[in-house]
């Protein structure tokens, strides 16, 4: 018999009955995982990043596996904001599903067009805004691995969004000083961060000795990144203790959801591994239950950044 | 889309058998109940390399054929050619070993509710699906005949008894080693003509499905095709496996083979932009 | 029947009658793997990273498996440079070996004082400079991820050590935008460049709660982190692509090797692949010849940074 | 160092055998020649999780006993526990599995010239390599005692025959369950005196060798402990496994544990400072 532990969390003001999350883009807009369980078993759904306009994305081949990973190059393919405002948000609100849209743009303004939009949508729980994306407006440069792009798109949905709606700042790990960045986009407004995106990769196609994916390069995932992604939540939560991370990379079983949580995330999301497993956050969600009541912890918040506490005398 | 996949269970089977034909296994799973949701077209999504593995994304097969009898219970073959770490993986997995599936998903061919007459080509392991399709079209009261086609003999997948369940049989390979030389494309439109084909269902490689499509694009057969191309998840949520579709209005989208399909309408799918991007929308 | 390939290949001036090289930290000075296959079999021996005085490196544990990778904090303990060169150098070169020292140091100047060292030491093919160190004159802030120490540290050794040896600036994933700190060292005086070093990462042991490793952070290599050694290398190539690279990251297999190498490699370093098999470099070197003759190269050198080549006409 | 691993070998080898002992694995490994060079104290490094495993590394494993017969040429035994995924996944490995090994690694336990006395301590499946040295011990003469211990009874291995090789054996578990109440090193001190011992050999957790060392430092005896640190290689080359051991000159080093090791002397290892960095030389 184990304690019942308390599994609720919360990122800025938004409230989820346990910390497992989709990952925006491996979850699609939450119909097709709907097959396997009831969304509102989950803490929430984070959308696919959507975008102003529709869009096709990136030429096949999309995916490359590699050891304990994958590599995707999506490119965005998805409707436009307006569709899925239209559509895909009513749907998942009818399911009593908590929904977190994740948005992305070329521009700044495109980033403050898409928060003026959601700002009349009702019943989102909070906005998650993806920069690490290329900046059109600066030779392509991905927001994300810009302290000052970073920082003036954050700034434009915050100005933009009003000051209810939560903003979860979704951050590219392929920088020089994450707590830096990190520290910007608090700053310029956001209430969470979310941690991590992929990181840069690249499969050459021994065959046809080329790239394989059709984009080229592409974003590692799974649980290859694991420890990297333990490593970036860590270091932002020593940085900022009181800003919440939506932690994310690699997390396919309870007790890697358990590390990264003891590193410093308040919630989990998790993306590839549903790919290998359409039930993994329910599972997930059910062993992380019990690592922690195992643990004697009664909530999650207890745990929750648990790895920095200091050195016990031996 | 609403009610793709809503059959689909993941559990774990059994292999019951797995024995060498030609160049591929022929891979008969227990499965019990699964079976009663499985339609001729839809495919089987496998966990490869057991426990600890570094393969983290599951393997698509098409379900070749399925069965329901009082001594097995639910059986599904597959017919498997070792390509890659995965498959090569699956074709080396004896009897008794219990992998994980999720099944059935997808799209599945669309059975005709009159008889009428069928052209079913495969290319390589893409007859696998045929015969338990033809058995079903069969029942239908439809004509079926088939052509299949492969680079070598030992790539044609025809065994016996699924012989019996089509009026006729032809067979192609590059190098002759087995029935006509030559790809089934040859005389297809002589074919489709001589024999008054309705349909054409297909599987098999992206080149073959396109050159049907083409052929048959000035006749008024219907080809609906089971399509491949490379799957993340098989359920729709990662986008990595679309495919370039027209739509009425002439724009084209990119479709999910997943859960779009497998089986599209040949005719929509625009396969000289396979692999590239549409222009903006 | 295949036709011999002519696998040798060059790094600034230093010729090797063939490609794989072990890992600097991945072979120790040579010794213990001597006892599996004769040395001068490889390319070169990088020997581990050396500093000027000796040192104990950090605590452990060490080292963390992570799915397809490993984690490890050594903390570049070693001999100190007097006794390496007394002790090791001499007992490489007796074995026929050729032999690339790796360097590192705490401050600019300590990198000179190494470079200095070696400048009188003979029969050495090159120095590989392992710039991913801590730099303690500037709050502990890793060389590598500094542009403008990268450049001086370079600069130092260049100026110290002549003209002759050539020297290998070894490059951290762990920055915003590798080429641009590629361009800085070579700029400096760097005759190719070693990519890549580990990436940084952190497992948490569930069970204490804390950071598994003595060091909190560590290293993470092997197969996990190959996607990001090929774009790394392909990146770099394709900004410089007059610069050779000494390719490394995951490499277990012939296969591995000629994807690096398509990507822009001049010459691969295996490490974490040694620690799971001892024979891993000879099996790479065949395994690679074989694969470089399948395809109809007949050097080594027509197959570095194949993949770049422009798109034929289909 | 320079002759340390001369005789290892990488081999693909096939189990034997594989039966649950309480808490253990035994599992026999037919390895051929290797046997000849195997000496009690020496390693073996295992690949685990079969091709495409995520698991990169090898997995040390104590050499528990060889033997050469007729029937099965060399045979390797091992006493495995089940810890985590690597070790399980070999105690999970049927009769008839190939698995790859690297044998044999890094120090044996010395072996006196003179008939001595000496004392064997074994802590859980650290029991394992000392069945084989206590018969080498006795070959050469030695009077051989022998102490186990575990937290419970199901971790005492201490098999039939080799009880035979000893000529006292005394067992004491934590709970009580088997043997003594308590730990091995609860009357150690007297045991020392009573039997005139001058050598221990012991093997198993590092608390136990630090407490057998500090308790028989007051002594004479010599104590050879094969320790057990975390090894990413096993073989020298990554130095994970590191050490602080006492030089002549009073400073500290870090030794490696696989190839300076296992077997060291106890008194020469710095206990208090396992896990922390010794101050700069
Ligand atoms: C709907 C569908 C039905 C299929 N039916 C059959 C069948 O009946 N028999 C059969 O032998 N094969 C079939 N395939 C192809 C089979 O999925 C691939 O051969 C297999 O995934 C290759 O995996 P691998 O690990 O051996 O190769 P690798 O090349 O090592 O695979 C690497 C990655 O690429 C993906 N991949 C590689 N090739 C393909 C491919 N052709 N299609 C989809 N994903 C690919 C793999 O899933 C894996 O994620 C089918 C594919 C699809 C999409
Ligand atoms: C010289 C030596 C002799 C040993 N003899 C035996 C024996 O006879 N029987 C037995 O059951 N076990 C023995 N061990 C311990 C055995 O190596 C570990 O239990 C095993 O490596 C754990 O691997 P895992 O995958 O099950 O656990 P995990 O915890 O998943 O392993 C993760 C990583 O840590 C390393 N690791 C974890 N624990 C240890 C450990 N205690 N020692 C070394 N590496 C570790 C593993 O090698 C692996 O790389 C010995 C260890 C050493 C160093
Ligand atoms: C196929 C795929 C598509 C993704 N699309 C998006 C996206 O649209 N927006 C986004 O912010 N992250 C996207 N990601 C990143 C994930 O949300 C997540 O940050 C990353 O994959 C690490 O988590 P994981 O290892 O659990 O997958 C995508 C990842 C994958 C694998
Ligand atoms: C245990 C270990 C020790 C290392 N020590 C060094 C070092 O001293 N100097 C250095 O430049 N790189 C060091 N590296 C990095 C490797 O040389 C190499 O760049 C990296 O491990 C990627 O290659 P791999 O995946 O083949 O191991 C070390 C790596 C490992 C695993
Ligand atoms: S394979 Fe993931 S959407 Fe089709
Ligand atoms: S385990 Fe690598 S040096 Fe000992």
């Amino acid at each position: 018999m184990t304690m019942p532990v308390d599994m609720s969390t919360t990122l800025g003001n938004a409230w989820f009955p346990n910390p497992l999350f989709t990952a925006s883009g491996c979850a699609s807009s939450g119909r097709e995982l709907a097959q396997f369980f009831p969304l509102k078993e989950i803490g929430a759904v984070v959308t696919k990043s959507v975008m102003s306009k529709p869009r096709h994305g990136r030429p096949t081949p999309r995916m490359a596996e590699t050891p304990s990973g994958m590599l995707n190059s999506i490119g965005l393919q998805g409707p436009g904001i307006d569709a899925f405002l239209a559509h895909d948000v009513p749907w998942l609100l009818e399911q009593k599903s908590r929904v977190i849209v994740s948005i992305a743009g070329e521009t700044i303004e495109e980033y403050a067009t898409l928060a003026r939009k959601l700002r009349s949508a009702s019943g989102i729980s909070a906005v998650e805004v993806n920069i690490s994306c290329p900046n059109v407006e600066n030779r392509g440069l991905v927001f994300a691995c810009d302290p000052d792009a970073s920082r003036r798109v954050i700034d434009g949905v915050r100005k933009t969004i009003g000051g209810d709606l939560p903003i979860i700042a979704k951050l590219s790990p392929d920088v020089t000083d994450l707590p830096a960045i990190a520290k910007g986009v608090v700053d310029a407004g956001a209430d969470a961060l979310a941690l991590i995106n992929t990181v840069l990769g690249m499969v050459i196609n021994v065959d046809t000795m080329r790239p394989h994916l059709g984009g080229k390069t592409g974003g590692l995932s799974g649980p290859a990144i694991k420890p990297i992604a333990v490593r970036a939540i860590y270091q932002v939560h020593a940085a900022l203790p009181k800003v919440p991370i939506l932690g994310m990379g690699g997390v396919a079983s309870g007790k890697d959801a358990l590390e990264l949580i003891l590193a410093g995330a308040s919630g989990i999301s998790v993306g590839t591994a549903s790919f290998g497993n359409p039930h993994a956050i329910i599972e997930v969600r059910d062993q992380l239950q019990q690592l922690l009541a195992a643990r004697g912890f009664t909530t999650l918040s207890q745990a929750v950044g648990y790895a920095h506490r200091s050195e016990e005398v031996m | 889309m609403a009610t793709i996949n809503k059959n689909a269970v993941r559990q774990i089977v059994t292999v019951l058998s797995n024995k060498r034909v030609g160049a591929y296994h022929q891979i008969l799973l227990s499965v019990g109940d699964i079976v009663k949701s499985c339609r001729p077209g839809n495919f089987v999504a496998i966990s490869v390399g057991g426990a600890g593995s570094r393969m983290i994304l599951r393997r698509a097969f098409a379900i070749s054929r399925t069965s329901d009898n009082s001594q097995y219970g639910g059986t599904m073959e597959l017919i498997v050619a070792p390509h890659g770490s995965g498959s090569s993986w699956l074709c080396a997995q004896p009897e008794g070993t219990e992998i994980d599936i999720l099944a059935p998903l997808g799209t599945a061919f669309g059975i005709p509710t009159q008889p009428i007459n069928a052209l079913l080509i495969g290319g390589g392991y893409g007859s696998a699906p045929l015969f338990g399709l033809a058995d079903v079209l069969k029942s239908r009261g439809c004509k079926v005949d088939m052509l299949l086609g492969a680079s070598v003999g030992s790539k044609i997948y025809a065994p016996m008894e699924g012989k019996r369940s089509v009026n006729s049989l032809k067979i192609y390979t590059e190098d002759g080693s087995m029935g006509e030389t030559g790809r089934v494309t040859e005389s297809l439109l002589d074919i489709v003509k001589d024999r008054n084909i309705d349909v054409i269902y297909s599987c098999g490689p992206m080149a073959m499905l396109r050159a049907i499509t083409e052929i048959v694009s000035v006749t008024e057969v219907i080809h609906q095709c089971a399509v491949e191309e490379s799957m993340a998840c098989g359920i729709g949520i990662c986008m990595t496996c679309v495919l370039p579709i027209e739509k009425e209005d002439g724009t084209t989208y990119m479709a999910r083979s997943c859960i779009d399909g497998p089986v599209m309408d040949g005719a929509v799918v625009r396969w000289d932009l396979v692999g590239k991007v549409p222009d903006l929308l």
